[in-house]
This record gives C-alpha cells, structure tokens and sequence, in this order.
C-alpha cells in the first residue's frame, strides 16, 4: 500500500495518557449532559415567561416536558396500582430486542451478499440496484402488511408475528449494509488486486482474502448505521404485526396520549433510545475485535 | 524458436486511454526457458507495463502474448508465474509471516509447510523477528524485501520482478543478487527483471534488454556472455565493464532518440525567495 | 457520438430489461395466481390510476419530494458538520456520540407527535423535520469513518507544510472521505423519502403523498395508493440517481467509480 | 395479542379464531377481551385470538386476506370495501350509534357547524372523515372548498395548541382526552363547559361505526355458521358483561394493554356501552334504518359507487345468536349510563 | 556549533510501541548551514525515522531536536523545510500539476505564479505533458518525479530528501543529480539526503553520514573533501573513489556490528516443487 511505510501520524497513546482522556471524556460527556439539560430547561423557562412562539413551536409542559420530569415518570406506577413504568419498558424492550436482534442478523446478512453480488456483477448492479432503491423508497407502513400477511402463515409456530416483525426489521436494516459493502469491495486498491490476479485466485478467494478485509472499515460504518436502524425496524414492524409486548406498543399507545401525558413518549424514547446505543455498542465492540490495522485506520 | 519460449511478445502494443500515452509499441521478444533477462530503460518507458502484460495483469492494445506456450491469461490461471511489485503491494491486515504465505494459502498448502517455508523466506530476506509486524511498522526496503519473499515463496518457474531490490542498500543488494542467482540456477526456472542498475542488470543477466523513451520499444538487446556461475569476481572482469559501457551507450541512444531532451535545458530557475 | 450511446445504452439496458421483465412478471403473477388487489394491484391498473390521477398524484408527489429534499439538505449538513467536529476532536465523540446514536435510534412513530408538537401538523416543517433526523445518524457514521480513514502520510505531508487543521480537513480529509460521504448521502436519499411520507401516516395536510396514500388504503382504494407508492419509488430513485451523478463528477479518481478490474 | 399460547392441552379440542380489531388494546373493544378473560369465547368451543389493530391495519385487508375470520371496523369503510369487489358482510353491528363528534373552543365562537366555513377543520382521513364530511355538506358547506381540511394525528395536541379551529374527537377517547388536560391559563382541568360538541349522532350523519364482519365465502359454509354464531354468542355476553360489570372490565383491557391510564379507560368503557346500550333490537342486531343512512352517506360521499344493498350486512347469524342467550338482557333498555369522573392525564 | 547548526540532535532516541523496535538510538548530530550530508545505512536502520524526527513528524521519544534555532516543532510551523518522502504521497484527487501545486497552494501564491512555477518545474522533472495526468496513471520513477518537484517548488532553505531518485534510471538519476547540486548551491540552501548509492552520496554531500543496523546508531562520519562545483569529472577522480571506498567499509563495519549474519546463512532451499 502506498501509505504502508509511513509512521503514524498520531503518536501511540501512552496508558496514563489513555486513563487521563477516558477520564475526560467521561467528564465531557457529563458536561454535555449537563448543559444539554440547562439548555433545554433555561429555554423552556424562558419560552414560557416570555410567551415566546416559533411558528407553531410554543414552549410549554407538553412540548418540552421537565427533563427530571421524564425521568421520574419511568420510576412511577405506569398507572393507579400498576407497575412501575420501568419495569413495563424493560419488559417491552427485552421483546423488541429480540426481534431487533433477528431482524439485525438477517438483515446484515442480506445486506452483505447483496452488496457482494452487486460489486461482482456489474450487470447484475445496473440492472438491480435501481430497484433495490425503489424498494426501499416505498413507504415501509405500506408495505408491512403485505408482510405480515405473507410472511407469517409460513413462519413456524414459535416464530408467529415476531418473526414477521424481524423480516421488517432486516427490511429496513439491509440497505445501509448493502450499499456500503458495494462501495468498501469495490474501493479496493488496485494495485491490490493486481497481486491476487497473479495469483489467479478466484472471485471467492479475492473476495475473503482482500476484499472483505480492505471493507471492512465501511463494512462495519454500515453494521453502526444498521444496528439502531434494526431496533427502529423492529419497533415499526409491531405495529402491523398487531404486538403490543413491545416498545411499538408502548409508543403508539404513548403517542395517542401524547397530550395527557407527554413525559410517557419521552420516556420510552429514552429507553428505546438506550437500546439502539446498547446495539451500537455490541458492534462497536466487534469491530474493534475484528479489525487490527493501521491505527490511524480506526477510528 | 518461439515453440521453445517461455514468454513470446509478438508485436505488442499498449496504450492507455482513448489517444492517451503509448506505453509499448511493437515489441516483439522471446525469453527461451532458463533465461535471466533484465528490462533496463528510462523511467516512464514502459517496462513495468511490459511485465504486467506478460502477467496478464494488463491487456495489450493489439499483438499477442504467449506465456509457456498458452496465452497469457492461461498461464496465469495455471500459476505459472510469480510476480514482484514496483511497489511492495502488502495487505495491511495481514502480519509479515501472513503477508508471505498468502500465496502458499492461495495453493492450498498446509499450515505446517507453510510455517516452515515462512520462517526460510524471513531468514533468506533478513526479516527474522519481524513476522508478527504488520505491514505500516517496516520501513520502505523491509516492505520490499517481504514481497520479494512472497513471490519467491512458492518457487514458480517464471519469476517477474519489477525493480525488487531498488529500495535496498547496497550490501543486502548484492547479498540478495547471489541469492537470486542460486536460487535461478538451482531451480532452472526463467526470470524477467526489471532494474535501473546497469551493473545489476549485467551482473545477474543472460540477457539486458534496452528500451527507449516513451512510446517504450526494445532499442537494443545485450547477450551478457559472462561465465556462469557468476561471484563477486565477476563484477572485476574486464567483459563486465565492457558490457556495462555497452548498455550505458545503448540507453543514452535509446533515451535520446526520441525527445531530445539536452541535458541543462529544463533548468530551474530558483525561486527568488529562499525563506 | 456512437460510442457514446453504446455506452449509455449499456449502462441502462440492464435496468430498462429488468423493469419491463419485472412489470410482466408482476403482471402475470397478480393475473396467474388470482393475486388480491389488496395485497398488490396489477401494474396494468396501477399504470391506468397514474394516468388518470395524473395531477393529484404528481402534485402530492412533489410537495412530499420537497419536504424530504428539504429534510435531507437539513439531516445531511448536520451529520457532516457533527462529524467533522467529532473527527477533529476526538474527546468530543463520547460526550457526542450517545446523543446521535439516540437520534438513529428512535422511530418516526415516536418522533411524529413531537415533530408534530413543535413545528405543527400542517405545514411542511415537521416533516422536514423527521426526514432530517432520519438522514442525520448514517451521515454522521459515514462521515467520521470517512475523515478519520485518511492514510497517515497523506497527513505528514500537510504536517510538513504545517498546514492547519481546517487546510488538512478541506485538502485531505474530505476528498478522502468522499467514497464515505457519498455512501451516506445514498442511504439518506431514501431515508428521506421514507421519512417524509411516513411522518405524514401521524398527521399532515392533505395533498401529501403519505396522507393521500394512508387515506386510499383506508377505503380500499390499492390502486390509487399504489400508484402513489410507484410515484414515491420513481422519485426516490431520481433522487438517488442525482447523488449518485454527483458523486460520479465528484470522485472520478476513486478505484471504486474508475472501475478496478474485478477478476 | 391476546392470544397467548397457554394450554396447549386445553386448545386442543378448541376451534381456533382470530378477530382484527380497529385499533390498539382499549375499552373500545372490552367485551371482547372479557369474553376471552371470562372464558365465555371457550364454552363455545372457540379459541379466540384478538390481533390488535394500528395505523397502519386495515381490518378488511386482513379478513379479506385470510389472516383473521373476524374484523371489526366501521360500516362505512366495509361498504367502500365492498364497493371495491371485495365479499366481506357485516354479521353483527355492536355499536348502535356513532361516537364521533367534531369540537370547537366555546371561546372561539364556532358553535355552530356553519361557522366552520374558511377554518382549519381536523379530521382522521382514510374512512373516517365521511360523517363530517356528510356533517358539512348537510349545513351548505362543500369540505373540499369551504373549509381546511386537515389530516390529524391521532392526539389532540393540535386542537390544543389552537393549530386548527375544529378537531373531530370520539366521543370514549379524544374528547376524554382533552378533558384530562390541564388548561395553563387556570391551572385547572378543561371542562365541558369550555368546548362546543358537535355530535355526529346528533347532526344526522351519525354513519354506523363498530361491527363485526366476515369474508362472504368463508360464511357461506355452515360449519362456518355455526363458529361465527358461537363467536357472537360469546362476544354479546362480553359485551353484557361489560356494561353490568365496567370496573371489571376495566381492569381486564388494562391487562391487556399495560402501557394504559386506568382513568382514561375507564371513562371509556362508560361512553362505550353507551354506545351500544340500549339497542333496542338486541346487541348485534343492524338497524336497517341506521344502515341506510350509512350507506347514503357512503353513496354522497362518493366512497362508493353504487349504492349498498342489503346484501352487505346479514342478521341471521345475530339472530341465532341472541336466542341462545334468552336468559339474558341483550337490550339493555333499563341501563343508565353512570358518571365517571375525568382524571387528571387519564391515570 | 549547535548556535550556528541548521539542525542539531542531541542523544535522540526513537523507540516504536511500548517494548517494540527501537529504531534510533542516542543520535548526535550537527548539521551546519549550507552542507550537504548524506544519510547511508542498511535496510530499516532508521534513516527515514530520522528524517522524520527533524521534520517533527515523529516525535523521538527522548532527546532534543534543534532545527533553525528552534523547537522541531516551531520549525515546521514556520515551513523552514521541505520534504520528499520514501513514497511519493500524492494525492490521488489531484493533478500531477495540482500536486505539484500543493504547497504553493498553502502558501498562499498567486495562481499566476503558481502555473509558471508548476511548468519550469515539470520541465526539469521531465514530465511535460503529464500535468494534467492523475498520480495513478503514472510509472512509479514518474511519481517520484513529481514528488521531488513538490518539493523543491517553494524552495526551502531545509530540505529533507529521502532516497528521492531511487526509482529513477541512471540517466535521469545523474541529470537530477547536477540539477539538484546547482540548485542547491545556487540557494544556498542545507540538503539531508538519504541514499542507498554510495557514490551518489559521495557524489553530492559535503558530509556522509553512515548509520549502523538496529538499532540506528552513527557509525561514522565521512567528509567528503571533493572540489566543488562537481561535475561528471568528479568522477573520475582518484579522492571520489578513495572516498567510496571509505565510506562502504564504514557500511560494512556497521553492518556487521549487531547482528553478524554471514553471507550465505540463510540460505533458501529450493522448494521441491518447481510447477
Ligand atoms: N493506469 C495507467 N493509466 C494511464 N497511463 C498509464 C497507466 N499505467 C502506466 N501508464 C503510462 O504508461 C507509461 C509507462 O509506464 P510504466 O509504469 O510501464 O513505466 P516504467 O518503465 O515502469 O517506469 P518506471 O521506471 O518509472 O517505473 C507511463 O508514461 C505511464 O504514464
Ligand atoms: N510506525 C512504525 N511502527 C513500528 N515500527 C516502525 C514504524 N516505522 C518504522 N518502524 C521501525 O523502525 C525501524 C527503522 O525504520 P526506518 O523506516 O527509519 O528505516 P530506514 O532506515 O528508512 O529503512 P529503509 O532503507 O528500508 O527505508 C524499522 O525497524 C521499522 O520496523
Ligand atoms: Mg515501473
Ligand atoms: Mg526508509
């Protein structure tokens, strides 16, 4: 490679340098926190002494409920003499989960082989990959029930409606996948390729032994894009699958009630947000297991 | 002739591009089995075009190519030959030693001759204790010397070398050189070297064939008719230099026949500000 | 001039064939296997309601193109911006990062009402809004990945100019992104499609594509709802295409637009 | 869903079903629920799961489409299904009157439908929007000229922050949940005091909403028959259940549904059985004069071409039903409906 | 001496990774305005580190760099040098002209001035004709041209050379030579250059210096005494080759110092399957 010889351009971090910016940014991320809080706390104040309208923004409890507020409505009863919100929500999520998980799965496997067949045949590319667009233009609230109506009679028992909603979720999980392995294979340095020619090495070959690994870095962009898009896949996939054990259920029924109850959609927000991160830190753990290059590679 | 030739070029052409740069044109040339030729010729002219074409790696605009007695593309596919980049071409997320058995894992061979063969090939380049290190912790000549490695690691009978040893001092250089040379002489296998050094080009070759300047054609072919096996006494022998003057000339006719480039045009003139 | 529509043919022969032989066989299965028009109407149908409802549908079509282009420029500078800041300052990208990864992570549906709270149901500006978060998250991921992949000694060399930072962003950093860059603004062409027909399935005034195509499903109009969905596909592929056009202009050096020879 | 797959032993010998409700788990569909809860659905042998329905369910796609025997939707959207070619019936309507109101703010002046002329009126579009619609045009207002039509999101908030002058709220849920709202300016609850309440019923336009249909091939059977009487029977005790034992009720739909205010639910199943009792011909049973209006509104409204016959809805099954349950008060004709309180945010 | 010294290190050590190679081991040296000083020494020896280490791109993990009086650092801030990497690094999105433009670019310099600076430059690299080319499509000696013309564009007072013409034939090599004396004598500018030809390095430097394997030590410093201006006689003359001499017995005394690999250790056996 051609940047092969050169030193690193950062040097390598000493360990107490390394102790010393976990602890910062541990201490930024808190500060951020902190003034993110006041932020959104010091303008509702000021919107609602003030009177203060954007267009048809108007500060007040129900558009931007107390943040302690949110808060402290996970660890009150989800209703008169009900659980606590929390432990519905963490019920909810652990279902969601599992379909996020599925529908993740299959839909980085899907995305991947498409994004190989499509960077290996460029016939194959231009006259499918348009389509493959298309498809994922079509709104996903429209389709779904096509899904469910013909996905679930051919899922096993065990499977039933869930499975339906992991097929949604790997529906709209696979794209971001697909299209960034097309671009990491075919980003390969030429030169590269070159040495596996003379080799005479086949598409199979080139394929795990280069091309797979110089994508890597894109590859796994992509699995970060793909794993909280796979738990909103899934929380969309329970409404036409008619689930109401998870997040989707809880947020359409928080939604309807937005008006009585806001800090409730806010709360599951947090909580469904907090899976999506989960989900992104399980790849961003893979990724550092799998990819050992060049520091200045990862990032 | 052509029946008994391991490569055979007959009136090759290349250029890139739609009126682009002529990077070959009309080259015809036969490399008989157990040959050492070396492409000798002014940067640009073409040679490691030349060794891509013979690789298949590139097509040629129009002529024809037969490597082995098949075409260039079969001979490629059989593994009929190894190849050395200008530049090292190592893959980043492979260790030195993974770097080099690349094509022994291509091959199919098993992990235990590859071992074997990996640590021969480190000590044979020098690299010993550097097979865990990955590519970007060596410097440019280490980088050289893996690939070199790799192309020799699974002994093919038609070795391409485009410039291997240009990022190497001098003694490694010719350590290398005699390597080479036993390893071609004991293998009797057939090598294609590109190479800047005059010397080195007649030091190890049976023949030095001189290119000229853009478009590259073949301007003069050299027999190097110096005893075999050749040591450090050749390099003293008065055909030696003989043979060294004569490609010098050839090369200073091949380099000016086309653009007459007089030494001292194209002077810089130096910026009037030297901070 | 001859080459030039060989060429051009080449590239959108494949397509134009696999959309003719998709639209028979689409067809023919809705026809052979007595396929409910619920479920997916015929093209055939579908093409006449395009043609009759031409300009309903156009116009609902092009009010929701608006709002997702709109929602896309806004997600997509955002994302950038973010990710620029992350890439340069690396403490920021804990302290960052949670915050964007939320924002991938919530759905449209919870999004809706409160898009629909601050910026009202009925004008575009909520939708817009949607569109945006949806392209924000994979901008950013791309980008980051994009501007911190630069080769080491691509940066020496501007070291050795000392060039500053914000030089070494613009002359290196981002041309070596780009194949990064454009990936993410691929990914947010669509996603800004999807964001803004969806958001109008929680509430948006009529003459948008999503309230349209919501309201013919409701009374079991599939034909004008999927020509409205058909419609959605074309421009989102427009869209695509455009970007993709750009990205072609933009990344001619690029092994992976220059075409390395696959074997 | 309701449908957990519990006794496996038990089911054995149970016929399996599914009804498609309208909407997500609530009091709307309580009797439902109870019936599943009481295990009046497993005297009769059946095996009922309840798929809940969304945004994005069409129940008649679903029946039509075999994946549910039973859907429930309003009578006007199983016409314009119909309309379409499809052969879906409507074998019993639950509810006797329409629940779907049209508010205004008292402040506002708009206390009359006329007013509405040149205003930002809100409407649920996809079949819901024809008795307003109908509403309008009966007071000289033409909906796609006269007045602003707005798809509405399924909360109230923009009727609450004035975002449009008009909101069409049901009677069991929206209106409700404005009315658990805290009003800024007093610090108080709104009242009814401060809303005008046009009520669709009242107008005239009051289309049929809640019944329970079928596909018309699947009915066709006898077999059939007699699983759609046995799921009637034991849906009519649901419902009677309900309106003899609300709280119950209540707190089954809030087993189902976790994530649900129990004061909004409960307020809920009260406006419910008010809109099913008393129904003078027995619970289920179509009121042909009611389906006339439905199916006028449906024809002026152009949701269907052709005029609806008295194919689209058939009563016998109905019929069969309730003579089984002769023991029982399937009228309702003494039911009062009692005063629920509004609760602060519906908890 | 250090007051007056262009670059000054003083027990520079460079070691990569905790516990890894060490690369640069207690190096000291002076280098004086105006000199030229050659940088000699086998394969990953440290040469390029050092380079590195002057141009404050690595930093050395213990010892002090003096460049102009300065920190390393505040050197580089100030563009007190000029550098040509081992590898060209050119930037593929970029012209061969706009490459050559680069620093010129951050300069700041009128785009009139750059245009002409870009041509006399093209010209004395040869390249004319190739401006508008991408680095992709040329040869890798054609690349390194233009590397070297990046560099010399502005004219640096420091410039920092690493085997800049190892890729080139030797016409071109000779020609740049001469070039690269006469600008830098016209300058008046300090070159570090490093090479693995000896005679290139007695050739162009007032000073070689010759470093010793892993870890990177001096191991001699060779004056080189020759008459200035050089030309081709230089050459010729008696002193050159006493000074090569010199100079590649200090190499091979440094080379053997550490590890003693005797030639003809290592030795590869052939592979047994010759294909
Ligand atoms: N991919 C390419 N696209 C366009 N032109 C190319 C390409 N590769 C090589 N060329 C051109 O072909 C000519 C010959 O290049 P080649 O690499 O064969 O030269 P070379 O003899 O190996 O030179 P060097 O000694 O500098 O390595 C050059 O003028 C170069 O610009
Ligand atoms: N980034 C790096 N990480 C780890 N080790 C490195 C790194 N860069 C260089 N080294 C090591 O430092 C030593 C010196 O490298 P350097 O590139 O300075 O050698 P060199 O003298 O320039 O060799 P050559 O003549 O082959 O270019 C080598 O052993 C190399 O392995
Ligand atoms: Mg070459
Ligand atoms: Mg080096």
């Amino acid at each position: 490679m051609a940047y092969a010889a050169s030193a690193t351009a950062r040097p390598p971090l000493l360990d107490r340098e390394r102790t010393r910016n976990a602890a910062a940014s541990v201490g930024l991320f808190l500060a951020v926190l902190i003034a993110l809080w006041a932020l959104w706390e010091g303008f509702k104040a000021f919107g609602e002494s003030t009177g203060l309208r954007l267009g048809q923004f108007e500060a007040n409890d129900r558009t931007m409920p107390h943040i302690h507020d949110i808060v402290s409505t996970l660890f009150e009863p989800s209703r008169r003499n009900g659980p606590l919100l929390i432990d519905v929500l963490w019920d909810a999520a652990l279902f969601t989960a599992k379909e996020a998980a599925v529908g993740f799965t299959l839909g980085a496997l899907i995305g991947f082989v498409l994004g190989a067949l499509l960077a290996h045949f460029v016939l194959l590319q231009r006259g499918f990959l348009p389509y493959i667009v298309a498809s994922q233009t079509i709104p996903i609230l429209a389709v779904a029930p096509m899904v469910v109506v013909w996905v679930n009679p051919r899922l096993p028992p065990g499977l039933k409606d869930w499975g339906a909603v992991a097929v949604i979720s790997a529906y709209l999980t696979f794209f971001p996948v697909a299209i960034n392995t097309l671009r990491g294979l075919t980003s390969v340095d030429p030169r590269a390729l070159e040495l596996m020619r003379s080799y005479a090495a086949g598409s199979w070959k080139v394929l795990w032994k280069l091309r797979v690994p110089a994508a890597l870095p894109f590859i796994f962009a992509a699995l970060k894009i793909a794993a909280p898009a796979s738990v909103v896949g899934a929380i969309i996939g329970e409404l036409p699958a008619s689930i109401q054990n998870g997040l989707g259920g809880a947020i359409l029924n928080f939604n309807q009630y937005y008006v009585t109850a806001p800090t409730r959609l806010w709360a599951t927000n947090l909580i469904a947000a907090l899976l999506g991160i989960s989900f992104f830190l399980v790849v961003l753990l893979a990724e550092r297991l799998a990819v050992r290059r060049a520091p200045e590679h990862v990032a | 002739m052509s029946e008994q030739a391991v490569v055979s070029l007959r009136n090759v052409t290349k250029s890139f591009g739609a009126g682009g740069v002529t990077a070959l044109q009309s080259i015809d040339l036969d490399v008989r089995p157990g040959e050492f030729v070396s492409l000798i010729g002014p940067s640009g002219c073409g040679k490691s075009t030349l060794l891509r074409v013979v690789g298949d790696l590139v097509e040629p605009s129009s002529g024809e190519v037969i490597v082995n007695g098949k075409s260039a593309r079969q001979a490629r596919r059989d593994r009929d030959y190894g190849i050395v980049f200008q530049d090292a071409v190592l893959y980043d997320w492979r260790t030195v030693e993974k770097n080099i058995a690349l094509p022994l894992e291509l091959l199919g061979w098993d992990k235990g001759r590859q071992t074997e063969r990996v640590r021969e090939l480190l000590e044979l380049v020098e690299l010993q204790g550097f097979g865990s290190h990955r590519p970007w912790q060596l410097s440019g000549g280490m980088q050289q010397r893996v690939s070199i490695a790799r192309a020799l690691s699974f002994a093919p009978a038609l070795l391409l070398m485009d410039e291997p040893f240009g990022a190497l001092d001098e003694m490694t250089r010719e350590r290398l050189n005699s390597e080479l040379l036993r390893i071609w002489q004991a293998s009797g296998s057939t090598v294609i070297f590109v190479t800047h050094s005059i010397s080195e080009a007649v030091f190890l070759s049976t023949r030095t064939v001189v290119m000229s300047r853009r478009p590259g054609r073949i301007a003069a072919i050299v027999d190097v008719d110096l005893a075999q096996p050749r040591n450090a006494d050749t390099r003293e022998e008065p055909r030696f230099f003989e043979l060294v003057t004569e490609v010098r000339d050839r090369l200073r006719e091949g380099g000016l026949d086309e653009e007459s480039t007089a030494p001292g045009e194209g002077e810089l003139v130096v910026s009037e500000e030297t901070p | 001039m001859r080459s030039r529509l060989r060429r051009a043919a080449r590239e959108w022969l494949p397509a134009a064939l696999v959309f003719v032989a998709g639209i028979a066989i689409w067809e023919g299965a809705v026809r052979g296997f007595g396929i409910e028009n619920f479920l997916l109407p015929a093209p055939w149908d579908i093409i006449g309601t395009l043609v009759d409802d031409w300009g309903e549908l156009s116009s609902a079509a092009f009010f929701t193109f608006r709002e997702a282009l709109a929602g896309f420029v806004i997600g997509c500078s955002a994302g950038f911006l973010v990710a620029a800041a992350i890439a340069r300052f690396r403490l920021l990208r804990t302290a960052i990062m949670p915050y964007a990864i939320a924002a991938g992570a919530i759905p449209i549906i919870a999004f809706a009402p409160i898009t629909n709270n601050w910026f009202g149901v009925t004008g575009m500006s909520s939708k817009i809004a949607i569109a945006a978060i949806l392209c924000f998250f994979p901008m950013l991921v791309n980008t980051m990945k994009g501007l911190t992949s630069v080769p080491a000694s691509s940066i020496e060399l501007m070291r050795s100019y000392a060039a500053s930072e914000l030089t070494i962003f613009r002359r290196v950093r981002v041309p070596t992104s780009l194949p990064y860059v454009f990936a993410g603004l691929k990914v947010g062409t669509v996603l800004a499609m999807i964001g803004a027909i969806v958001g109008d399935y929680f509430g948006g005034s009529p003459g948008a594509l999503g309230v349209e195509i919501r309201r013919w499903v409701g009374i079991f109009a599939f034909d004008q709802a999927w020509a409205g969905i058909v419609l959605a596909s074309a421009l989102g592929i427009v869209f695509y295409g455009s970007v993709a056009v750009a990205e072609r202009l933009a990344m001619g050096w690029h092994p992976s637009v220059r075409g390395a020879r696959p074997e | 869903g309701g449908g957990d797959e519990d006794d496996e032993a038990a089911a054995e010998d149970l016929t399996p079903v599914t009804l498609q409700s309208k909407w997500v788990v609530q009091a709307q569909f309580a009797g439902y629920y109870a019936a599943v809860d009481q295990g009046f659905y497993e005297d009769e042998g059946l095996d009922v799961t309840i798929r809940a329905g969304g945004p994005d369910i069409v129940p008649e796609q679903v029946v039509a489409g075999g994946q549910a025997e039973f859907g429930i939707n309003w009578l006007d959207s199983l016409l314009a299904t119909r309309d379409q070619g499809q052969g879906l019936v409507n074998i019993a309507q639950v509810f006797t009157r329409s629940g779907m109101t049209e508010v205004t703010w008292k402040d506002t002046g708009l206390d009359e439908i006329t007013k509405l002329e040149g205003k930002k009126v809100g409407v649920w579009l996809g079949g819901n929007e024809h008795k307003l619609f109908a509403a309008l045009t009966k007071n000289g207002l033409d909906p796609q000229q006269d007045v602003e039509i707005v798809a509405q999101p399924f909360d109230m908030n923009l009727f609450l922050s004035r975002e449009v002058d008009a909101a069409a709220a049901m009677t069991y849920n929206e209106l409700a949940q404005v009315l658990e709202v805290e009003n800024p300016d007093t610090g108080e609850l709104y009242t009814e005091e401060e809303l005008n309440v046009f009520r669709m019923s009242e107008l005239g336009t009051g289309a049929l909403e809640d019944g329970i249909f079928v596909r018309e091939d699947w009915i066709a059977d006898t077999e059939n028959q007699d699983v759609a009487k046995r799921f009637l029977k034991a849906s009519f005790r649901g419902w009677i259940y309900c309106r003899d034992n609300p709280d119950s009720c209540v707190d089954i739909v809030l087993e189902n549904g976790p994530t649900l205010g129990a004061g909004h639910q409960a307020w809920q199943m009260n406006e419910i059985n008010d809109l099913i009792w008393p129904a003078p011909l027995g619970v289920g049973i179509m009121d042909p004069e009611s389906f006339e209006i439905t199916n006028q509104i449906a024809t002026d409204y152009k949701i269907i071409k052709t005029p609806a016959t008295d194919d689209a809805y058939r009563t016998d099954i109905a019929e069969a039903a309730l003579a089984e349950l002769e023991d029982e008060d399937t009228t309702g004709e003494d039911w009062e409906k009692p005063e629920v309180e509004v609760t602060p945010g519906g908890e």
